[in-house]
């Protein structure tokens, strides 16, 4: 098995393992609600966003290197806007529905 | 739903063609008279492409082409019969508006909502895209000198998913007919519990299958555009209207989703009963708002950016100079671009969110103005201590300046909530938005066509009918369109089927004037196209380089060849080809060519344009086994093609040589026209070294 | 292109030659497609959050999610994605001297994958049933609606990439490893981690969020 | 020439152009100030762009003719810095105009009296105005007392739409299900217009109102009026009035004289509350029981008993001189 090989399949494995371990931790905590509403959706998020960036960086092999970013800055380019969609949208209509009723 | 009958909703009394016979009136007489007026156009197109034998040509040449250049002239010329609609749709309007004074008018309410519905449907879906999305195609890989797009079967998808929305529009005039919830289509109105008919199944349908290409198309010119430049080409050496390509695509890209996702929402509770944007059960109209401008808003921006790129070139061409403030101009587009994605609440501050919501939206509004001021300001200074030839092009920049501003100033005006929970939904906005969108849009659109018509077709456009139009747009947008902003103020609604305040109607009369005028300058349009191509012998400017210009495309013949470039050019800064002409012999031959490949001719994006609009009919009618089957069909013949061998053109070094090293020896030998006789017959494409421009 | 640039992600090598000049374009092309969807998906969750308190009486999260059956759909889908890493591998490290073999390992490794996807779509199915015996149904209110719509989207996603990849194992086994497959099954499989990411948000927001 | 046309004409009535109260006031002054300041960054490419084609024609070949020019950074400040200069201007005044005219804060007035509460409900294609305080109801005509502080809380009983007085405060959405709220003053008697500014259907241009700001004797009169000789406004009338129509055929179907007022004195209890509460009730609204929806059938429709929760706005208004 040549050197570049082994790196791949470890990267596999390794992103495996983690998700593996960042899906126990929040079905593990909601299972036995072993924390306080607030402090459990706190735990999903965290958890969530940490997998993300594993599968990212393991299965699809994103990562910091001096290569060419173009994949890179598009991801992050998007998640910028996710951020100003998404937040944008909830801050909306959550301030309007506050004040129709 | 209910029905599953083998026509749904179908019956023969849907079609409009007879209405006027049925019961007569104005009204129907505009119904059926626009409704045989299209059948009649199809059947006389039939009849001419069957008597002059165009149906081979037609198809070989054209709908079967995948290349990027002729796919661009089918954009436009999709737009073009588009807007020849949307215009006399919008005259239509104005004509109906003169006469409803106290209630009455020559139209119903109805098939006026009807009308300002299509009109703004299709002059922003079906005339504006396809406009910028054609120059695109055809521009940027010349300007960037590659062969073609990165994805050229996908490009001629694209045209095909367009065309089929702009049919499903156009079908609906002659069965059944269209939404009247304006271009928005807002719920709960175009909801099914208040329109239970087809017309917003049309505009979902439409609206949605082309979003499709037009999403597919983004992705082609953002690849494009990274991948595929020519060696040496830096970004920051890429011509300014490849750089509004790259920040429009970017905008397609990411905003197109928000439009699918109402559009289909919206379809969801029409077809399956589902409570995204009812009345009851939790639905909320507000969320479809806000979707549809996190898609609207950046939209508009899509279609302005290539104008401001059309701006960009001939600015600098027609004064002979190079483009002031390049990277400025970069980083405003870039600004424009990225800022657009967070200001979409503008179009709805009256909604009732809280100050600090409307304040936050309504400053980054205002912060656009910015790079826009910039960009006025650059093209500006690139005019100064230039030499400006006052062509047609220069005229719309022109009227462009000084009308586009004012449009800019009303849109501050608007930015500001205090002021917009006044002319909001008033004629105010409508001025507002036809005055960045005829002497912003339109006009550098018409002056992209008149500016690289040559390039495309190897002929000039005549230059005095080209004024003419071009002053008549300008003339007829100012009448048309800037007593509305009074009307605004004076508190006119848009949509308004009839008013009752009598002062209204003297200004209505007059901008009834306007809209004869922006006819009349469509038909000069169309004349010029007329006049030039019966002379286009005297017009020919096989040369390539009829302006002078300064960016690759003009480093061609007049049209170019199939493949663009025979070799792609080696660049080493901007203005590749005005450097190319300064620093010695563009023409020279080179000593070795090469075989080209090409992807072959398909018939794909015709059968998938077949197959949506079939879709989008089914499903609009409820015939629910058609858009099974077509909706079976799609995949099916996605998968077929894929099991296909690719197929290629082998263009051989022999063919290319002969005919690009014949062009080049021509062209060398042609004596060279100084910019005084640009104008005049013996322009045939080869520009002298007078005002030569150093870079 | 340089053979010194290529993008990071997923990739070829320069051993594949013409097939890993062409992946250059096509998988830029298709990420970008991506995180246009990735926005799409985004946006059906907003849409989502906003609802989230739409029940209209009608049944709630409480009253209709199953611990279990999202366990298990999570761990299917996570499994795949390492299934579908060893696609990549058997595809980018073939065996020089086996063709046969290569081919062997890479159609066994989608057709394992598959399996999995369509043990999610099974389990999704079952869940949608029992929540629509239950009075749990898209019409019943405006959370309902746009639970069905969001987990629904990724569904459908789900099912056009099991039909994708047993369209791309008879092209496998038809042409062998011509370029133009290569290239496809790499878009495949970026796909279908892109799938397993928006499930995490999916199993986060929506069930796990639920079940609080 | 749109320059021109910002004059009002000397009779315009229904703007905010000839406003009647503080609000639109503000809102013209405001308007005025953007203007202005942005015609500093548009003036000079009105002023530029004719000298420039002039000057730098090509037939002048005095001119300085400089091709290669293409840069300068200290113009680059002003470009950039222009521009800057006027949108923080404009950013600072819009901040505050914003939260100073925010339609939801209440006004405030000299004589420190309780507000004037009236509820609207948009219709398809009509506005009935509810008067909690006095108990009365009327359509398509608004009158208000001046000098005394008016909160209105909207609601619609079919798609949206948006309210607008223009010469008193602009406009707000109202929503079905939902309420909004606009606040303002009349600051001088007069009469102007009202109207939905949403295209909602056929008759969506004839859904206009006509407001009065009257003197709080003149108001008290009409509104002692109203209690005398008004109608009924009973549940069955209420479905009447909601069906798709102009007022003149909501009078007809009330069996009321063409020219009479829809003035109502006798109201269902809460009947706002249970407008609103329609889309609240947990179970479907058909169509058939949609006012709005073509398919509407009065009969079918009903409005919610009064368990459902209300919105609170108005009940601490309630102690009114009455
Ligand atoms: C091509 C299309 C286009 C363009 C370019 C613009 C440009 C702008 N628009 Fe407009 N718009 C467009 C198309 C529309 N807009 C709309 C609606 C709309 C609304 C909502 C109003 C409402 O619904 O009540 C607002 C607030 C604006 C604001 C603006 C602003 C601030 C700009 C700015 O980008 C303008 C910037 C330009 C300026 C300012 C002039 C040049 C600058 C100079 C010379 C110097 C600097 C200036 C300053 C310092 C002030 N627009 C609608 C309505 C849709 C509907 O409801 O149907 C459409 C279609
Ligand atoms: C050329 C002549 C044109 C005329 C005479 C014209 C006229 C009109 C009229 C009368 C309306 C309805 C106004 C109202 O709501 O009261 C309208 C709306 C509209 N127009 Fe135009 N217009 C023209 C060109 C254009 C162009 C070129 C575009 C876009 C590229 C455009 C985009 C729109 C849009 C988006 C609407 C709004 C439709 C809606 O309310 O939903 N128009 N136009
Ligand atoms: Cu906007």
């Amino acid at each position: 098995m040549n050197a570049e090989k082994y790196n791949e399949l470890k990267s596999y494995i390794m992103g495996f393992v983690f998700s593996v371990i960042l899906t126990s931790i929040p079905f593990y905590a909601v299972y036995t609600k072993a924390f306080s509403p607030a402090t459990l959706y706190i735990v999903i998020a965290i958890a969530a966003v940490t997998q993300i960036a594993v599968q990212f960086r393991f299965f699809l092999h994103i990562n910091f290197s001096k290569q060419k970013r173009e994949d890179l800055h598009l991801i992050l380019f998007t998640v910028l806007l996710l951020i100003i969609m998404v937040g944008g949208t909830l801050w909306i209509m959550t301030d309007l529905s506050s004040r129709m009723h | 739903m209910s029905t599953w009958s083998l026509t749904g909703r179908l019956s023969p009394d849907v079609v409009t063609l007879f209405d006027v016979f049925k019961d007569p009136s104005i009204n129907n007489a505009v119904v059926s008279g626009a409704a045989s007026t299209e059948v009649i156009g199809i059947l006389v197109a039939v009849a001419l492409l069957t008597r002059y034998r165009l149906w081979k040509p037609l198809w070989e040449k054209w709908l079967t082409s995948v290349d990027h250049k002729k796919i661009g002239i089918m954009y436009i010329v999709l737009g073009l019969v588009m807007m020849s609609r949307g215009v006399i749709e919008g005259a239509v309007m104005r004509a109906h508006q003169t006469t409803s004074l106290g209630g009455n008018g020559i139209l119903s309410a109805h098939h006026f909502a009807e009308l300002f519905s299509t009109h703004g449907t299709i002059m922003i879906f079906f005339v504006a895209m396809p406009f910028i999305i054609g120059l695109i195609n055809y521009l940027v890989p010349l300007q960037i000198g590659a062969r073609d797009m990165a994805f050229p079967l996908m490009n001629q998808i694209s045209l095909g998913l367009t065309t089929a929305g702009a049919a499903l529009v156009m079908i609906s005039l002659v069965i059944g007919e269209f939404e009247t919830g304006g271009w928005t289509a807002y719920p709960s109105f175009t909801a099914k519990a208040f329109s239970p008919g087809v017309g917003p199944d049309y505009w979902i349908w439409a609206i949605a299958i082309s979003g499709v290409g037009t999403l597919l198309s983004g992705i082609n010119f953002a690849v494009t555009i990274y991948k595929l430049r020519a060696p040496g080409m830096r970004l920051l050496y890429m011509p300014l209207f490849t750089w509004t390509t790259l920040c429009t695509s970017i905008l397609i890209i990411f905003s197109m989703p928000a439009l699918t996702v109402a559009v289909l929402m919206l379809a969801l509770d029409r077809y399956l009963d589902f409570h995204f944007f009812t009345n009851d059960l939790g639905g909320n109209m507000m969320n479809y708002a806000n979707l549809f401008w996190m898609f609207g808003h950046p939209e508009v921006y899509v279609l302005i950016l290539p104008a401001y790129g059309v701006f960009s070139e001939t600015s600098a061409t027609f004064a002979g100079k190079r483009l002031y403030g390049y990277k400025s101009l970069v980083v405003a587009t870039m600004c424009i671009a990225v800022l657009s994605f967070t200001v979409w609440l503008h179009h709805f501050f009256t909604m009732g969110q809280s100050a600090t919501v409307n304040a936050a939206f309504g400053v980054a509004t205002m912060l656009i103005a910015i790079p826009t001021g910039v960009k006025v300001y650059n093209w500006l200074a690139t005019l100064f201590r230039g030499r400006i030839r006052l062509t047609v092009p220069i005229i719309y920049l022109t009227s462009f300046f000084i009308l586009f501003v004012i449009g800019g100033l009303s849109g501050i005006v608007l930015a500001n909530p205090t002021i917009d929970y006044q002319v909001h939904n008033s004629l105010f906005l409508v001025a507002h938005f036809h005055n960045v969108l005829l002497p912003g849009l339109l006009f550098g659109m018409l002056s992209g066509i008149h500016y690289w018509f040559p390039k495309a077709f190897g002929f000039r456009l005549d230059e005095k009918l080209g004024k003419i139009t071009a002053l008549l747009w300008a003339i007829g947008f100012s009448v048309t369109f800037l007593p509305l902003y009074g009307l605004g103020l004076m508190g006119m609604p848009r949509r308004s089927p009839s008013y009752y305040n009598a002062e209204f109607e003297p200004w209505m009369i007059l901008t009834g004037f306007g809209a004869l005028c922006l006819v009349s300058a469509m038909l000069m349009l169309f004349a010029t196209f007329w006049v030039s191509i019966k002379n286009r012998h005297t017009l020919a400017v096989p040369h390539g380089d009829p302006w002078n210009g300064r960016t690759l495309e003009w480093w061609t013949p007049s049209p170019p060849d199939e493949w663009n470039f025979a070799h792609p050019p080696q660049i080493s800064g901007i203005d590749a080809f005005a450097y190319a002409k300064e620093s010695g012999a563009p023409y020279n031959v080179p000593s070795q060519y090469h075989e080209i490949v090409l992807p072959a001719p398909s018939s794909l994006g015709f059968i998938f344009m077949c197959l949506f609009t079939l879709l989008g009919f089914a499903l609009t009618w409820w015939i629910y086994w058609l858009a099974l089957l077509c909706g079976l069909a799609i995949p099916v013949v996605l998968i077929w093609h894929s099991f296909r061998a690719e197929k290629c053109q082998v263009i051989s070094a022999a063919t290319v040589r002969q005919k690009d090293s014949a062009w080049r020896n021509q062209t060398q030998s042609a004596p060279g026209i100084k910019r005084d006789l640009e104008s005049t017959a013996s322009n045939k494409g080869k520009a002298s070294t007078e005002g030569a421009v150093s870079v | 292109m340089s053979t010194g640039s290529r993008h990071p992600g997923l990739n070829l090598g320069e051993g594949h030659g013409s097939a890993d000049e062409r992946a250059e374009i096509a998988m830029f092309g298709f990420w970008i497609f991506l995180m246009s969807d990735f926005i799409t998906f985004g946006l059906v969750f907003a849409v989502y959050g906003t609802a989230m308190g739409a029940t209209a009486g009608g049944p709630t999260a409480k009253d209709l999610f199953e611990f279990k059956s999202v366990c298990l759909q999570t761990a299917v889908l996570l499994f795949s994605s390492l299934t579908c890493g060893m696609v990549s591998m058997s595809l980018k490290h073939q065996h020089s001297d086996n063709q046969q073999h290569s081919i062997f390992f890479l159609v066994f490794w989608i057709l394992v994958t598959t399996l999995l996807g369509m043990v999610f779509i099974g389990l999704e199915y079952r869940d949608f049933s029992t929540m629509a015996e239950k009075g749990g149904i898209p019409s019943r209110s405006g959370w309902l609606t746009s639970y069905y719509a969001l987990v629904g989207l990724h569904g459908l996603h789900m099912i056009a990439g099991c039909l994708w990849a047993l369209v791309l194992v008879v092209q496998a086994l038809q042409f062998g490893l011509e370029d133009k497959v290569k290239t496809r099954l790499m878009r495949w499989s970026l796909y279908w981690h892109f799938l397993d990411i928006v499930w995490v948000g999916i199993f986060s927001g929506v069930f796990l969020g639920g079940f609080i | 020439m749109s320059l021109l046309l910002l004059i009002p004409p000397a009779n315009a009535s229904a703007t905010f152009l000839a406003p009647l109260g503080s609000v639109a006031e503000a809102q013209r002054s405001h308007l005025i100030w953007v203007i202005v300041l942005t015609l500093g960054a548009i003036v000079p490419v009105l002023i530029a762009t004719p000298l420039i084609l002039w000057r730098y024609r090509y037939q002048n070949k005095k001119a300085k003719y400089l091709p290669s020019w293409a840069f300068s950074i200290k113009l680059e400040y002003v470009l950039w810095g222009l521009p800057s200069i006027i949108v923080t201007a404009l950013a600072f005044k819009l901040w505050h105009s914003v939260a100073e005219l925010a339609p939801y804060r209440p006004i405030e007035s000299q004589e420190n009296v309780a507000p004037l509460c009236v509820q609207v409900v948009g219709l398809n294609w009509k506005w009935l105005f509810i008067y909690p305080q006095y108990n009365i109801a009327t359509v398509n005509a608004l009158n208000l007392p001046v000098g005394r502080p008016v909160s209105l809380q909207l609601t619609t009983d079919t798609v949206m739409q948006s309210f607008r007085i223009s010469a008193l405060a602009g406009q707000i959405y109202a929503m079905p299900g939902m309420t909004t709220q606009l606040n303002f003053i009349a600051s001088k008697k007069g009469e102007t217009l009202g109207e939905n500014t949403q295209y909602n259907g056929d008759k969506f241009a004839e859904q206009r109102f006509a407001v009065k700001a009257l003197s709080t004797a003149d108001f008290q009169q009409w509104v002692s009026q109203v209690k005398d000789t008004g109608n009924q406004l009973t549940a069955e009338n209420y479905h009447i009035l909601a069906k798709p129509g102009n007022a003149a055929l909501a009078r007809k179907q009330l069996d009321l004289k063409n020219n009479e007022a829809l003035n109502f004195n006798a109201l269902p209890a809460h009947l706002f509350h249970r407008i609103v509460n329609r889309y609240h009730t947990h179970s479907a609204v058909p169509d058939t029981a949609q006012p709005g929806s073509p398919t509407y059938e009065a009969e079918r429709a009903s409005l919610p008993s009064l368990d459902l929760p209300m919105t609170n706005f108005c009940t601490q208004m309630k102690k009114e001189l009455q």
